[in-house]
Order: structure tokens, then C-alpha cells, then sequence
């Protein structure tokens, strides 16, 4: 029952998903099944937010390191939950003007928008770091990157202004995104699609099941 | 001070309090952390229960149940029980004596991911990107494509055989293989350009929020 | 001919060859595909004389929507001859249908000018239709002849996907053949991968430095394949952790993720013979929000300095974040995504990085397990059928465009 | 980071290439922040696949609709919302209908502002746009590539109501589209998933419909081989292609505004790169002899 239970659903499910591709009529599964993913999910999140917030009751009541802010996970989480469920107008909760959405634009999107933006600062770092024409591959990725970044900037067409119009740095990114860039891609993909089919297979097959846990 | 005034200040500081990593870790950028690791997980908690979990599982029980009241007809739309049903499985963890029942729900995700995946990648990732390298390597009149072309059908073809894995990459094979290294390289170079780009139009997204919303400089 | 180190490609290439040949057959069948319709025409400025009626749209046909579960049909007619040229005054056409070829017309829809189709798709099955185009514009209406009567109907097959479900079968058949062939104790050659081969020492160097191996299986939900690979890597490397008896942490962002990661991990240092070393606390859940779970991951790089890192699922902005930072702590990375945007930056910050297709074979590799070993055969013979049909199409096309010989798009049409 | 070793034991080139990231840091904030202050106008070319998307909006009789769908959320807003002030512009000036939707719940919220900043332009004032008869915002639903499936059946399936709970039979602008085949284009602005991969795989590979996209400088380049292979009109990628595209419509808007930051940083980042190489270098070649 623990074991081969989930097996067989795995199996049968994962078979009935690919056999309703090809059946117009079995295709209102595919929805269903959609459906009650996000039913799951919906249901899971209980467990993930109970998780964090007794990790955080334990390290203030353990007095961890830094265990302070433990407390402020836990506010964080009340302070928008509490007026997102019961004070933001129920389904309309994130309409302009409720407190919710207040909480999201002042408080939810500058922290993670700031955070994206540390992106441009590593991106820096990365590139001083570890952009050394080493060796043959190094330099290709290298020289990629280079006309890339000047050639869809101005400047790129600016320091080439001597050579003809059509073979500038900007046209040199044009050719290099439409063709070297799009076979790499393609060779990408293509071999995502073998292994992604591959890897379903075998979780289909029950090959591949160390997720299932054991008895 | 008006509410909105007060918002770009919690704003302003917030944002600072994660910029002051960049120099080093410090209780500041601790705080703005702890908040967002709480702030996020409600966020996302509040989303998932308005936009999941009523519309999906509520609202389609509550459509069956109206019907049953009201025409005494049983509605298909009572199937959506099986979803609560194994969204509840899923809550069982909480209890170790039947919590192995969540793997039910366990294997019904990954079975359903896939199933579903399986015949999506192969069409869109697989058979369209192989019908899209069928290119004529001779275009008359026409010396950029023609190039083009060779390097595409080229490029893929190479990098194809540098993911054979049951062969060892050693004489034409490995050459061919080596060729296709250097366009994933061609490729890996282009996007890092692409994502310099991006991710400094953020960071100018961000510096004039501080200048001119906060600080009306700009 | 690719030399290959089992029997199966030198014996039965030929049978391959006629597979592909039967493959390329069936491909050359071109989709049922209606002809996407769209209008050349100029939104010149309306005149507004006074102009007699438009022409009414003429040749209205109907037909049932091939390849669907039933419900619906098509309506196809030619422009009005005064949208877009005539008197060019053609605001709107309405579709109209009825059961009964001489009356009993009824509104349905409306499309705007230019437009030469409209699909019902509230039709019963089996029940006779038939439609009339009305023409609506400045200067009145009128009204077309009636369509021919169509009828929709339920498909059993969609035959717009039949190539799909032979390179499924073509492909899953290859796959099963391997695995099969492994059972009964064929060797496979498997080329090295050297991010996988760098595992074991990864291991070996945390477990010397004492300090922890972190495990990141992306940032998806368990609706995502490559999670699901991550997961299963775990798996191998949970094992190996359990075995060096070093510690092993588990932050994720995905309260489903935690659940099945619990799982791995507790069943992978069962298999070890350490059920005793493993507790739930491994495994924890931070938060669903990109952003916030990587201000939570880079805290806790800088704080507890990983010995080693994995980054291995699907990952989006966020994993330059985290390959950086862990790179300033001097963590030994080993990352593996198939989305191709965040490959470059593991392939610059970490010291081993896993390129797509190689993410979905490393739990196969890692677990040297024949059967699964089988398994990355059957892709490469996916990948042989892909290059085969690549290369006879580039040269047909190719001949084509030297002689100038007048072959219909091929490529249109194979696939 | 920083190591405290002698310093007479290192040369010039080994502590350049030993540099303390922080330094890095800063000449990245300075070299966006101080251009944001000037006003310099840059000459940007208009490269084929931005004219891609210009065309297909461009070639559609008035009238037409339009679906757009409001991928993204404001942690893109820089890239993606001059995009979309740029794609309202062009639609209205053209007076194509207009029908947004969002699978991202933030989207639709990010397409009012938009109209916002578009409304306030003279030109587009004085057409006197109604609310359900020019545009319709539907809102968001919950359902990610499912949604796109299903509304090639029927919109109604997974838009019962529009963002503001009127049913969409009662909008005049929904009357008469029942699926994809009533619209004329489809516009997809996307900065990650579910976005343009998941319109290209769902509704074009399946129901044929065309489609145009703007999509965030990192997910651009993974769209080039649906734009070879046509299943993509066109696609305007991250900031710099927004800018392509107030260029080509003639009304340069923030995008522009921004590239000089841009190219700053660009430079910066490229400078950084060959001294990196060039210490590198220099070290390798004392190594050797």
C-alpha cells in the first residue's frame, strides 16, 4: 500500500496524460488534472508556512543566533496576511487602494525589485571575475558577449562608425542573435525535449523513484 | 504626512537595507531579509487561498451544490472532490502515523507533470526546432542567408552531437562534438550580453525610483 | 554510420533506416491546417457618402473543426467586393445560423472587416447547420446565400498530431529497448560527464572542511520536470552525504518541493544504513517568492560558508544571485539547469555545470544503475533519428534550391 | 575578499585582479546614476525583428482587435512598461480594439498603469476611448498555460467576467469574439513563466494564431528561434527594444530616455572585462618566462 500504491497512480496518470494528447475528446482531463494540481499545491502551502513559522518559534525560543530576527519573520508574515485575508475586500484583495495592496507596492515590491536590481552589481563582478579568454571556448563565449553588449548599445555603431553600413557592431549582434545564437539554442532544446522525455519515461515507468520515499 | 509619502520612505529604506549588502552582511540587510522571507510567505499565502484555492476547489463545490439544490441534478462538477481529497491526503503529513498517505498526492503531481510535459516538449522543444533547422544551404542570390543557413543547420547539427552520450567524443565524432562546444559557447556569450542589459535596466529602474520618487532630484 | 559499442545500431541499422524512412513518410502528410486568413487590407478612413448596398460576401462554406472533441465549425466566405476596395465602406459582418436552410436565422457573432472566417464553437453535434454572412456598412446591410449544411463531430484521433505519436512511439520504444537490453546484463559505454564525476569529491572536500553541503533543487513547483530531476539528484547526493556522514541542508522554495525532498532524503539515508542521522530539519521551506527566497539563500551562504553547493532545477534571475555569492565564499559549485537564459552564468561562476539534456541524465549516471544507463542510450537514439531526418531534409531543400526545381515547401511539410 | 598579504609581494596586475568586488560596486553605481541626471538623446537604428512587431500591428485594418496579455509584474516594470506604453500608443493611434488579459496576477494592475501614462497624451484624449467598447481589461486568472488552451475554445471558459465583474456579454467589444479565431493578433508581454513560450507552445503551435511579443533582454534570445521558424512575428527585447520601438513609432518615450545609462553601464562592464584580460595576461606571460 505505501509503495505500490503511488507507483501504479504515477503510471496511470502520467500514461492517461500522454494518451489524452492525441484524443480531442479526453483532452478535458488535462484541465481537470491542472485543476486539482493547484488544489494540492493550495493545500500544501499550509505545510510550507507552518514549517517556517515553527523554525522561526524555535530559534526565538531556543534563543539562536540572531534569533531577533525570528520575530520579524513572524510579524512580516501576520502583518500582510491578516489584512490580505480578512480587511483587503475578500477576492478583490489586491485591487488599487486596499491595504493589500498598499503593503505590495511599499513594502513586497521594493524589496524585491531591489533585490533584482543586485543582479546588474553581480553581473559586474561575474564578468571581472570570470570572463579570461583562457582557451578556445573561453574566448568565443568572451568575444559573444562583447559585441553583444556594445553592438545593442549606440555606442557599438559609434566606435565602428569607419567600417561600411551593414558590417557595424550593431549588425554583427543582429547576425550573431539570428544565427550562431539560434543553432545553439536549437542544439539546447532539441536535446531538452530527448531528456525531458527520457526522465518522464522512467519516472513513468517507476525506474526513477527515490522521491516516493521509502516504507 | 500622507500614507502614500510615508509608503516611499518604507520603500526608500527598504531598498537600502538590501543595497547595504553589496558592502557587507550587516543587522540592517538581516532585517530586511527577515522581513521579506515573512512579507513573501504571506504574500504568497493571501494569492495562492484568493486565487487558488477559492476558485478552484470552492467555487466549482459550491457550482455543484447549487445545482443539486436547485435542478436535483448531480453536476460533474463534484469531481473537483477528488482534487480536495487529495489536497487533504496532502495535509496528513502533519500526523507521522498516516502520513504516508500524502505520497498518494505526491505520485498523482508527478505522474500528471510527466505525462503533460512529456508530449508538450517533444512537439514545441523537439519536432517544430527540428522542422526550423531544415533550411537550404544554398539560396540563390542571397549570400547572408545562404551563410546563415550553413551556420544554422552547422551550429545545431554539432551541438546535437555533443549530447550523445553513448559515444565518446574521440576523432570526426569528437571533432564535430567540439565544434558544437563552441557554438553552445557562441550562444552562452550572446545571452550573458542579453542579460547585462537586463539587468542594468533594472538597476536604472531602481536608481530613479531613489532620485525622483524619493528624493525628487531628477 | 555511427559505431556504437552494443549490437543493437550494426545488426538492426537497416531496421532503423526503415523506421526512418516510414517516419519520413508519414511526416510528408501535411497538417489539416485551415489557411490563417489575414487582411491585406489598409485601415484606410471610412467615407461617408451616400453609396449603394455592399456587395454581400459570396461562396459561404461551413465545415466541422477537424481534429477537436465535437462543438463546433468552421464558417469560411469571400471579402464583401467593397471591404477594403469597391465603395470600401464595410464596418462589420455578422454571422448568422439556422437549422432550417430557409429561415429561422439567428445572430451568433460578429467580426470585423476583412475578416474571412468565423468559428461556432456552440454547435451540437450531428445537428444540421447552415449559416448566412450578413454585410454591414455605411451605407446598409445585405445579406449572402446560405452555406452548404455542416454538421460537427467528435475525433477519436487527432490526426494533426500523428507525427507527435510516432516519435513518441519511435522514441519511448527506443527508451524502453534500452532499459530492457540493460536488464539482462549488456554493457553500455556512457562518455564521462565531468560535472557528475566531481560529485563524489565534492563530498569528500565538505566532509574534510567540516562544513555543510547545501542543496538548492531550483526555485519551480512540482509541476516541472526539471524539479523533478533535481529531486532525484538529491536523492544520489543525500545518499553520498549520509555515507560521509556530513551534514546536508535542504532550503527550498515550495511547500510541495519540501514534502517529496523529505522523502528522498529520508530514503536515501535509510539505503545507506543511516536512518538514525536523518531528521526533518534537513529539509525546510523559506518562502513561494523568487526574490525573497534568494535574499534568504544568499544569508545564509554568507553566514554558514557551504563547503559545497548544488544548484540543480530550474532556475530564472535568481541564479546569478546565488552562483555569486556562493562563489565569494569560495563554496565549490556544481549547478545543472535546462533553461538556456541562466546557463552562461553557471557556466562562468561554477565549477561544474550541467548543460540541459545532461541535467535529466545525471540522476541516471549518478545512480550507475544499468537499467536507467539504458535509458540515456534510448535519447541518443532520439537524437540519431533527429539528425537523420535534419540531414535528408537540408539536402533535399538544398537540391531543390540548386536545380531550382519546383518542390513544394518541404519543410512546410515534413513535420 | 580582501587578503592582507604584502603587499611588495604583489604586483600591480595581481592586486587588480585581486580587487575587492566592492570597488567593482561602485563604479556599476556610479556609471548608471550619474547619466539618469542628463538629458542625452542617442541615434538608435531599428533592428528587423523590432520592425517584426511594428508590422504586424502596423499592417492591421483599423478596427481590428488585439489581445494582449500582461505577463509580468513590477519587478520588470523598467524593461517591460515602456513596451507597453509604446504598444497602447501604437493601437489606438491606429484604432485597433484593444482586449488585455493577464496570467501573471499583477499584470493586469501593471496594463492600467499603462493607460494611465497613455491617456494623458493629446492625441489619444481627444479619440474619447470608452471603457467596452475601445478596450477591455478581462483581469487575471489563476491556471498559467491551461488558460491559453482553454481560451482557444472559448474565452469565456476561463474569463467568465472582465477584471471589474461585468459579464462579458455585456461588454460590446466582446460581442462576436468567442475564441482566437476573432482576434487579429495576439501581444505577449512576458518576463518569465508562464509568458511568450508558453503563447507560442499553446496558442500558436495548436490554433494557429499570430503572434507579436516584448520580452525581457534575458528571455529575448530563447524567442529567436520561434521567430526564424515563424512562429513569432517579431520580438522587442528588454529596454533596448522598447527604445527600438518608440524610435520606429516616432514618439521617444522613457526607453530612450534610459539608454544613455545604458550605454554607459555597457561600457563600464566591457572596460572592467579587458583589464581583467589584460592582468591576466600580463601574469601568465611573467609565469611563463
Amino acid at each position: 500500500m505505501r509503495r505500490e500504491v503511488p507507483l501504479v497512480l504515477t503510471a496511470m496518470v502520467g500514461l492517461t496524460m500522454i494518451i489524452a494528447h492525441f484524443i480531442p475528446p479526453l483532452n478535458i482531463l488535462k484541465d481537470m488534472f491542472e485543476d486539482w494540481f493547484f488544489i494540492i499545491a493550495a493545500f500544501a502551502i499550509y505545510l510550507g508556512v507552518l514549517n517556517l513559522l515553527r523554525i522561526n518559534a524555535d530559534k526565538i525560543y531556543k534563543k539562536q543566533r540572531d534569533w531577533p530576527f525570528g520575530i520579524v519573520v513572524i510579524l512580516g508574515f501576520l502583518v500582510i496576511t491578516i489584512p490580505g485575508l480578512f480587511f483587503s475586500g475578500g477576492r478583490s484583495f489586491s485591487e488599487v487602494g486596499t491595504p493589500f495592496y498598499y503593503l505590495y507596492i511599499h513594502v513586497y515590491y521594493p524589496l524585491s525589485a531591489t533585490m533584482f536590481a543586485l543582479l546588474a552589481f553581480f553581473v559586474a563582478s561575474a564578468s571581472y571575475r570570470a570572463f579570461r579568454a583562457r582557451n578556445v571556448e573561453a574566448t568565443m563565449l568572451l568575444v559573444a558577449a562583447f559585441v553583444l553588449m556594445l553592438g545593442r548599445v549606440p555606442i557599438g555603431d559609434w566606435i565602428t562608425v569607419w567600417l561600411p553600413e551593414g558590417y557595424r557592431l550593431g549588425n554583427a549582434a543582429d547576425w550573431i542573435m539570428d544565427f550562431p545564437q539560434t543553432a545553439g539554442q536549437r542544439a539546447i532544446m532539441i536535446g531538452i525535449a530527448l531528456g525531458l522525455v527520457s526522465s518522464a519515461l522512467r519516472v513513468i515507468l517507476g525506474l526513477e523513484r527515490t522521491y516516493m520515499g521509502g516504507d | 504626512m500622507s500614507g502614500e509619502v510615508v509608503g516611499v520612505w518604507i520603500g526608500a529604506i527598504l531598498t537600502l537595507g538590501i543595497f547595504s549588502f553589496l558592502y557587507k552582511d550587516n543587522p540592517f540587510y538581516k532585517f530586511s531579509e527577515a522581513l521579506f522571507v515573512g512579507v513573501s510567505a504571506g504574500y504568497w499565502f493571501v494569492v495562492i487561498f484568493w486565487q487558488y484555492f477559492l476558485p478552484k476547489l470552492v467555487d466549482n463545490l459550491a457550482l455543484a451544490y447549487t445545482e443539486l439544490v436547485t435542478n436535483g441534478r448531480i453536476d460533474y462538477h463534484w469531481i473537483y472532490l477528488i482534487g480536495g481529497f487529495l489536497g487533504v491526503l496532502m495535509l496528513l503529513r502533519l500526523f507521522p502515523k498516516v502520513g504516508w498517505l500524502s505520497r498518494w498526492s505526491l505520485a498523482f503531481v508527478v505522474g500528471t507533470t510527466a505525462g503533460l510535459q512529456f508530449t508538450r516538449y517533444l512537439q514545441s522543444n523537439g519536432i517544430i526546432q527540428v522542422k526550423g533547422t531544415i533550411l537550404p544551404l544554398f539560396v540563390g542570390g542571397n549570400l547572408h542567408t545562404t551563410v546563415g543557413n550553413i551556420v544554422i543547420v552547422v551550429g545545431t547539427f554539432c551541438g546535437l552531437i555533443y549530447f550523445f552520450f553513448s559515444k565518446e567524443h574521440k576523432g570526426a565524432f569528437g571533432g564535430a562534438a567540439r565544434v558544437g562546444i563552441w557554438f553552445l559557447m557562441i550562444t552562452f556569450g550572446a545571452l550573458f550580453g542579453y542579460t547585462v542589459m537586463s539587468r542594468m535596466s533594472l538597476l536604472i529602474g531602481r536608481m530613479y525610483f531613489l532620485f525622483s520618487n524619493w528624493l525628487g532630484l531628477i | 554510420m555511427i559505431k556504437t559499442h552494443t549490437p543493437f545500431f550494426e545488426s538492426k541499422s537497416t531496421f532503423f533506416f526503415l523506421i526512418f524512412l516510414l517516419a519520413i513518410l508519414f511526416l510528408l502528410t501535411p497538417f489539416p491546417v485551415e489557411a490563417q486568413e489575414t487582411s491585406e487590407v489598409e485601415g484606410e478612413p471610412v467615407e461617408e457618402a451616400e453609396a449603394p448596398l455592399p456587395a454581400p460576401p459570396a461562396n459561404v462554406t461551413a465545415k466541422d473543426i477537424p481534429n477537436d472533441k465535437g462543438g463546433a465549425i468552421t464558417i469560411s466566405w469571400e471579402k464583401s467586393a467593397d471591404d477594403g476596395e469597391g465603395a470600401n465602406n464595410v464596418t462589420e459582418y455578422e454571422i448568422l445560423r439556422s437549422t432550417n436552410r430557409d429561415e429561422g436565422y439567428e445572430h451568433i457573432g460578429n467580426t470585423a472587416p476583412g475578416a474571412t472566417s468565423f468559428s461556432d464553437s456552440d454547435t451540437k453535434n450531428k445537428v444540421r447547420y447552415f449559416y448566412k454572412i450578413k454585410v454591414i456598412s455605411l451605407a446598409g446591410t445585405s445579406l449572402s446565400l446560405p452555406s452548404n449544411p455542416a454538421f460537427s463531430k467528435v475525433q477519436w484521433f487527432d490526426l494533426s498530431r500523428l507525427t507527435l505519436f510516432i516519435l513518441a512511439l519511435i522514441i519511448g520504444f527506443a527508451i524502453f529497448y534500452f532499459i530492457n537490453s540493460a536488464k539482462t546484463g549488456k554493457e553500455l559505454f556512457i562518455r564521462k560527464i565531468a560535472g557528475l564525476e566531481a560529485v563524489d569529491d565534492a563530498v569528500g572536500r565538505a566532509t574534510e572542511m567540516g562544513r555543510k553541503i547545501i542543496f538548492i533543487p531550483g526555485i519551480m513547483d512540482m509541476d516541472s520536470m526539471q524539479t523533478i530531476a533535481g529531486v532525484t539528484i538529491l536523492g544520489r547526493v543525500a545518499k553520498l552525504a549520509a555515507e560521509y556522514e556530513t551534514k546536508l541542508e535542504v532550503p527550498v522554495s515550495r511547500s510541495l518541493v519540501m514534502v517529496t525532498c523529505r522523502e528522498t532524503v529520508k530514503e536515501a539515508y535509510l539505503n545507506a544504513g543511516r536512518p538514525d542521522a536523518y531528521n526533518d530539519n534537513m529539509v525546510y521551506y523559506l518562502t513561494d517568492d523568487q526574490f525573497g527566497y534568494a535574499a534568504a539563500l544568499d544569508g545564509l551562504f554568507i553566514r554558514e560558508k557551504p563547503a559545497v553547493v548544488f544548484l540543480q532545477g530550474q532556475f530564472y534571475a535568481e541564479s546569478l544571485i546565488l552562483a555569486e555569492t556562493a562563489n565569494s565564499i569560495g563554496a565549490i559549485q556544481i549547478a545543472g539547469t535546462a533553461m538556456p537564459s541562466q546557463l552562461p552564468f553557471f557556466v562562468a561562476c561554477c565549477d561544474y555545470t550541467l548543460i540541459g539534456e545532461e541535467l535529466f541524465a545525471a540522476s541516471a549516471y549518478l545512480s550507475k544503475d544499468p537499467k536507467l544507463l539504458g535509458s540515456l542510450k534510448g535519447q541518443d537514439v532520439g537524437k540519431f533519428i533527429f539528425l537523420l531526418v535534419i540531414f535528408a531534409g537540408v539536402v533535399l531543400l538544398t537540391l531543390n534550391s540548386v536545380f531550382g526545381w519546383n518542390l513544394p515547401n518541404l519543410a512546410e511539410k515534413l513535420f | 575578499m580582501n587578503q592582507e598579504n604584502n603587499q611588495e609581494e604583489k604586483s600591480f596586475w595581481e592586486k587588480l585582479l585581486s580587487i575587492d568586488r566592492r570597488i567593482i560596486f561602485l563604479f556599476i553605481a556610479v556609471a548608471i546614476a550619474v547619466p539618469l541626471f542628463f538629458k542625452v538623446s542617442m541615434h538608435i537604428p531599428v533592428t528587423p525583428i523590432v520592425r517584426g512587431v511594428y508590422d504586424a500591428i502596423e499592417e492591421l485594418p483599423a478596427g481590428s482587435k488585439v489581445l494582449v496579455s500582461f505577463d509580468y509584474d513590477p519587478g520588470s516594470m523598467p524593461e517591460l512598461q515602456p513596451m507597453a506604453e509604446a504598444f497602447f500608443r501604437h493601437c489606438f493611434r491606429k484604432d485597433l480594439k484593444v482586449i488585455i488579459m493577464g496570467l501573471w496576477p499583477q499584470g493586469p494592475l501593471q496594463a492600467n498603469m499603462a493607460l494611465e501614462e497613455v491617456f494623458k497624451d493629446e492625441d489619444i484624449k481627444a479619440k474619447n476611448l470608452q471603457y467596452g467598447i475601445d478596450y477591455v481589461n478581462l483581469g487575471f486568472t489563476a491556471g498559467n498555460e491551461v488558460v491559453i488552451d482553454r481560451m482557444g475554445h472559448s474565452f469565456e471558459e476561463s474569463y467568465p467576467k472582465d477584471g471589474q465583474g461585468t459579464p462579458l456579454s455585456e461588454l460590446p467589444l466582446m460581442k462576436g469574439v468567442k475564441n482566437y479565431d476573432n482576434v487579429d493578433l495576439i501581444y505577449s508581454l512576458s518576463a518569465g513563466y508562464p509568458g511568450t513560450q508558453e503563447w507560442v507552445q499553446y496558442a500558436v503551435d495548436v490554433f494557429h494564431v499570430k503572434l507579436a511579443a516584448g520580452n525581457t533582454a534575458v528571455q529575448a534570445p530563447s524567442m529567436y528561434p520561434y521567430v526564424q521558424t515563424g512562429q513569432l512575428a517579431g520580438v522587442l527585447g528588454g529596454m533596448k527594444g522598447g527604445a527600438e520601438y518608440e524610435t520606429v513609432l516616432g514618439i521617444p518615450g522613457i526607453a530612450v530616455r534610459y539608454m544613455f545609462s545604458q550605454a554607459v553601464a555597457h561600457a563600464v562592464i566591457c572596460l572592467f572585462i579587458i583589464i581583467g584580460n589584460l592582468a591576466f595576461f600580463s601574469l601568465r606571460k611573467r609565469k611563463r618566462s
